[in-house]
């Protein structure tokens, strides 16, 4: 599950695909405003429907399109990443990065990588509703 | 034993836009199967719990005559039900649990005067007590005066209805509105006054009203004045509920449970009651 | 009825084999200790058995009327839609050493789920199928209040066995077929000095109950004059809204009604809910009848004690005390019913 | 202490008599031993129910956000810090409390207690200096009140309140515990398996009753996530339910957590939730540089931001 910046990755993404860089199909996408927009509880939200892994990617610091939305959005970031490390979660569950409108090839790379080391890890067995 | 939480299921028939402001939908819904048709065996004012399966389940009053085939709710868009509700499509699936509740004391009407008073869309159950006396046994009963009151002329229930009971000579339809509309021919009025305005006879007359809170706090007193007393003043009462059969505690009004005991109420009823809003 | 009742004889060391011999029929739930709490569960083993303890945190209804309990799940596929009924427990369950207190609980759900027009069907089930081997209270806490209730420590209302702690021994009171069928070839009859010491006992605790919680003079005193008392306007002000004391309570049974979604169908659930808490009677249209906690402390505590006991001709409490012993903030049940019945003397 | 509750009664009277403040929220003695109850006092003859023990363990800033009166609040340390952080969030207005700080020395842990004496009864207790003395049907045992502390006011280095306009008694020591977060740091070190075992086991107890939430200074929103739609959180006791909960609420905590312990002390399942919000405290102190409820100008962490914050996890 990946939540992506309208401004940036989003468009980054959109970029990947137009200039054909191949990226794994597994990945669901859901376009925010901005990192910022992201609450928490998407993210635990999307664990515990099954997400085995999740991708936050916002504009690098200093180019939010709303000043400084990503700023905030890092302070938070930064403590949900600790906190789910802390309780036993894997590192790789829950990512984050930032990928400008520019950066396709990054993204597909990102994507690439975030893909391999969440299928490393394997099935997410933790704060999934078995149903 | 029956699961009294199992919902008997129901096919959306019809699902008609009652209102110009497309908040309130009548869902006309037919039972899947036979024996569960039969054992939905209801009276007017009486009412379930409909379910919308994800979504959960929300009291409504059937809007329907037992005299008509199927059930048919009018339902308000208001919360989370209502709201999946009203995006259900003619052929999708809902669930019912009832009937619940105590109906319109029917049998006591007998041979009486009727003064119906509804607001808004709380004429659901009223309308199934009129059609179902239409529809079995008119003679019954005496004169029949039906007032009923809405904000503006689109936000009227069953209008198509009502245009054909205007016609008829053992009905007394008054329909009223808040405000001044071009072209509308009724009453323009608050309930409460236009009640007081065509001031019905109390003399072997029951009232029975149904309708907003507010409207209710302005109306009870002008029955009152009027001469009708407690004992011949029918409420329908409406609280958050939840399991319909008098145990999830939530809807008590001290020891009575409006969808164990109710949610038909005399006012004479209510006046043994601590005041916890109508 | 005192000829006919058995009483039997059980050496406290015995305990654990016999418990361990019912497991093999049963499932057997006891009082365990969990990290410093006493909590009723299923036990893998009769030594896991607490047998000294005041009481459980959490009353055992969980076990007739669970926190949470699956209605029914429903799978939809092309348009057909399927509802099923979950599965009850294969096996019989013992519980062991529940309170007398909380057997008669057990008696007070009954007329909310069983007594009325429409019945509770699990509900049912489930206390047709337990079996209920209490534990006397020969150490009543200073909490507990059961005989100001209409309850007594050693109680035996609910209850198929009722087992007296003599120190090394206990002597059972076997009340119930169910209870008697259970026990008579596992235990022996017990003697008549036993018996005697049991009364003794007996009459101890009961007489080391502390002071008496007015619930009869509240029942009597009349509903509306005590509905609009301006008692409630400070009383509940310390209470945090949350549900602990309903939660805890073995006789509190207000619930909720949800449901789940799943890919392909979903399940309707049963939850606790708690009359304190202000979503529970907020109608859709905004409309609160009970919008502060003036109101919802008013509801809980006249429920219990006036609502309950007019219809009932007792109250919905047992004087268990785990209220008492839990509330965040030290709000006295006790101490509420008598303030209120005290300002109206 | 006799000297205190004095002190105490007086000044709460004297600000009742002259009309400074409407209603005056401290505490009570309790109806079992060792506990005290808040209570709310709004006439001068009354504050004689005042009292002060350790036995004071909720954070009465929870009453304070929607008032209207003006309000007298006995305060402790942390109560006083989480009454800065209700003004820095606009919840309460610095001119509407006259605040009657009382330096702590501690507040007794039930918890602990009950564990020690292993579920047995105390029926009578007394503070006797540094020492505890209880008494039960069956027992007699006089136990170190240093020990018997809640871990919160065992490490608590803000004992002293840190905004009052009345200071009542001797100012005390703050806690010579070296590190307030060795016990965080200590979990910290296990494996990741041991470290979600532990965190399961803990909250498979949670019974939701919202003893936490409701107990806690800071849960004053109108409508919890855990009751607004859309749901993110499902309202079952489900353990993903649970679990989530009580990430979310720690997470809403950030930088708000004063550690005052109300929450663990509300909950009557013994939930270890400290381990989260203790978390999280130290978190924001290490990472940000902020700690909750010391100053009435600093913006809360989540509020602000620097451009130089840390980001290596962002790739």
């Amino acid at each position: 599950m990946a939540f992506l910046c309208n401004w940036c990755s989003y468009a980054g993404a959109d970029l990947a695909g137009v200039s054909r860089l191949q990226y794994p199909p597994n990945i669901r996408v859901i376009r925010v405003p901005c990192s910022g927009r992201v609450n928490p509880l998407f993210i635990l939200r999307a664990l515990r429907q099954g997400a085995d892994g999740v991708l936050v990617s916002g504009c690098h610091p200093g180019d939010c399109h709303y000043l400084s939305g990503n700023y905030f959005a890092r302070r938070k970031f930064a403590l949900l990443k600790n906190l789910l490390e802390y309780v036993g979660i894997e590192p790789g569950r829950v990512q984050f990065s930032w990928v400008s409108a520019s950066e396709g090839g990054k993204f597909s790379q990102l994507v690439n990588e975030v893909t391999q080391e969440v299928k490393a890890l394997g099935q997410n067995q933790k704060l999934v509703k078995r149903k | 034993m029956r699961n009294p939480f199992i919902p008997r299921l129901l096919r959306v028939e019809r699902v008609v836009i009652e209102t110009a402001d497309n908040n309130i939908k009548s869902f006309h819904l037919s039972f899947l199967m036979k024996e569960d048709e039969e054992a939905f065996s209801y009276l007017p004012g009486q009412f379930a719990e409909l379910s919308v399966f994800g979504k959960g389940e929300a009291p409504f009053g059937m809007a329907s005559s037992p005299t008509e085939p199927g059930l048919r709710f009018s339902v308000n868009k208001a919360g989370v039900v209502t709201t999946a509700l009203h995006r259900l499509e003619e052929g999708e699936m809902v669930g019912v649990r009832g009937p619940l509740g105590r109906p319109y004391p029917i049998a006591e009407l007998k041979g009486k005067n009727l003064v119906v008073v509804a607001g808004g869309f709380a004429f659901t159950t009223l309308r199934s007590l009129v059609k179902y006396i239409l529809d079995t046994a008119r003679d019954d009963f005496g004169r029949i005066d039906i007032l009923y009151g809405v904000r503006n002329p689109g936000l009227f229930l069953y209008k198509e209805e009502l245009e054909q009971w205007s016609k008829r000579d053992d009905l007394h339809l008054v329909l009223t509105i808040d405000r001044e509309v071009e072209g509308w021919e009724g009453k323009v009025g608050l309930v409460p006054n236009v009640l007081k305005e065509i001031a019905p006879n109390p003399d072997n007359t029951y009232a029975l009203v149904c309708g907003p809170p507010i409207m209710l706090k302005f109306t009870l007193p002008v029955l009152r004045e009027l001469g009708f007393p407690p004992e011949r003043t029918i409420l329908s009462l409406e609280k958050r509920m939840k399991c319909g059969v008098g145990m999830c505690g939530r809807c008590n009004i001290g020891p009575k449970f409006v969808c164990r005991d109710g949610p038909v109420f005399t006012l004479a009823e209510l006046a043994q009651l601590p005041d916890e809003g109508l | 009825m005192k000829e006919q009742m058995k009483y039997l004889k059980l050496s406290k060391e015995e305990m654990a084999n016999l418990l361990d011999e019912l497991r093999r029929e049963f499932r057997v739930v006891a009082p365990v200790r969990r990290e410093g709490l006493i909590l009723f569960e299923e036990i893998g083993s009769g030594k896991e058995a607490q047998l000294d303890f005041g009481n459980s945190r959490k009353s055992p209804k969980d076990f007739f009327f669970p926190q949470m309990e699956v209605l029914f799940s429903y799978q939809l596929s092309d348009n057909e839609l399927k509802i099923e009924e979950p599965q009850p427990e294969p096996r019989k369950t013992v519980i062991f050493g529940m309170r007398p207190c909380d057997a008669r609980a057990l008696l007070l759900l009954d007329k909310i789920f069983l007594e009325g027009e429409v019945q509770d069907s699990n509900y049912r089930r489930r206390r047709e199928e337990n079996i209920i081997l209490a534990l006397g209270c020969t150490h009543p806490r200073r909490t507990c209040f059961c005989t100001s209730v209409g309850g007594n420590p050693f109680g035996t209302e609910g209850i198929d066995a009722l087992f007296i702690d003599l120190g090394k021994t206990y002597v059972v009171e076997v009340l119930t077929q169910k209870g008697e069928e259970l026990l008579r070839d596992r235990l022996s009859e017990a003697d008549e000095e036993s018996l005697k010491s049991a009364e003794r006992v007996k009459r101890e605790a009961e007489s080391s109950m502390g002071p008496q919680v007015k619930a009869k003079e509240l029942a009597d005193l009349n509903l509306l004059d005590i509905f609009e008392d301006s008692f409630w306007d400070q009383v509940h002000e310390k209470c945090l809204g949350c549900g602990i004391c309903t939660y805890l309570c073995p006789t509190c049974s207000c619930f909720d009604v949800i449901d789940e979604k799943t890919d392909s169908g979903g399940e309707r659930i049963r939850l606790w809910d708690s009359c304190l808490y202000p979503l529970f009677t907020l109608q859709a249209s905004g409309v609160n009848p009970r919008p502060t906690g003036r109101e919802r402390m008013r509801q809980r505590v006249l429920h219990k004690f006036k609502y309950f006991a007019d219809e009932f001709g007792q109250p919905s409490c047992v004087g268990c005390g785990r209220c008492v012993v839990s509330c965040p903030v030290n709000l006295d049940i006790r101490r509420v019913v008598n303030e209120l019945v005290g300002g109206k003397a | 202490m006799a000297d205190l509750i004095a002190e105490m009664r007086q000044a709460a009277r004297r600000l009742l008599e002259e009309k400074k403040v409407d209603l005056i929220i401290g505490f009570e003695k309790g109806t079992l031993p060792l506990r005290s109850s808040p209570c709310f006092i709004r006439h001068p003859e009354d504050v004689d129910r005042l009292t002060w023990d350790s036995s004071c363990e909720n954070n009465l800033a929870k009453y304070l956000p929607g008032r209207k009166e003006k309000i007298g609040i006995i305060a402790k340390g942390c109560d006083s810090r989480a009454i800065v952080g209700l003004i820095q969030e606009k919840q309460l207005e610095r001119e509407q409390v006259v605040i009657l700080g009382v330096p702590c020395q501690g507040m007794l842990d039930r918890w602990k207690m009950e564990q020690l004496l292993e579920g047995r009864e105390v029926l009578e207790a007394e503070e006797r200096g540094e020492e505890l003395y209880l008494k039960g049907c069956d027992f007699e045992r006089t136990l170190p009140r240093a020990e018997l502390l809640h871990r919160s006011c065992q490490v608590c280095r803000h004992r002293n309140p840190v905004l009052y306009d009345l200071l009542l008694g001797e100012r005390v020591a703050e806690s010579p515990v070296p590190d307030e977060y060795a016990e965080i740091r200590e979990f910290e070190r296990k494996s990741p398996e041991e470290r979600w075992a532990y965190f399961t086991k803990e909250i498979s107890r949670c019974i939701r009753c919202y003893g936490c939430r409701n107990a806690c200074p800071f849960c004053y929103c109108r409508e919890c996530f855990v009751d607004a739609e859309p749901l993110w959180v499902g309202k079952t006791i489900d353990l993903t339910d649970t679990q989530l909960f009580h990430l979310v609420r720690a997470f809403h905590l950030a930088g708000r957590c004063v550690d005052c312990g109300a929450c663990e002390r509300a909950c009557p399942m013994g939930v270890d939730l400290r381990k989260l919000n203790k978390k999280l405290e130290k978190d924001v102190e290490e990472l940000f540089g902020y700690k909750a409820g010391l100053s009435l100008e600093e913006l809360p962490p989540l509020a602000t931001f620097r451009p130089e914050d840390p980001q290596e996890f962002i790739r």
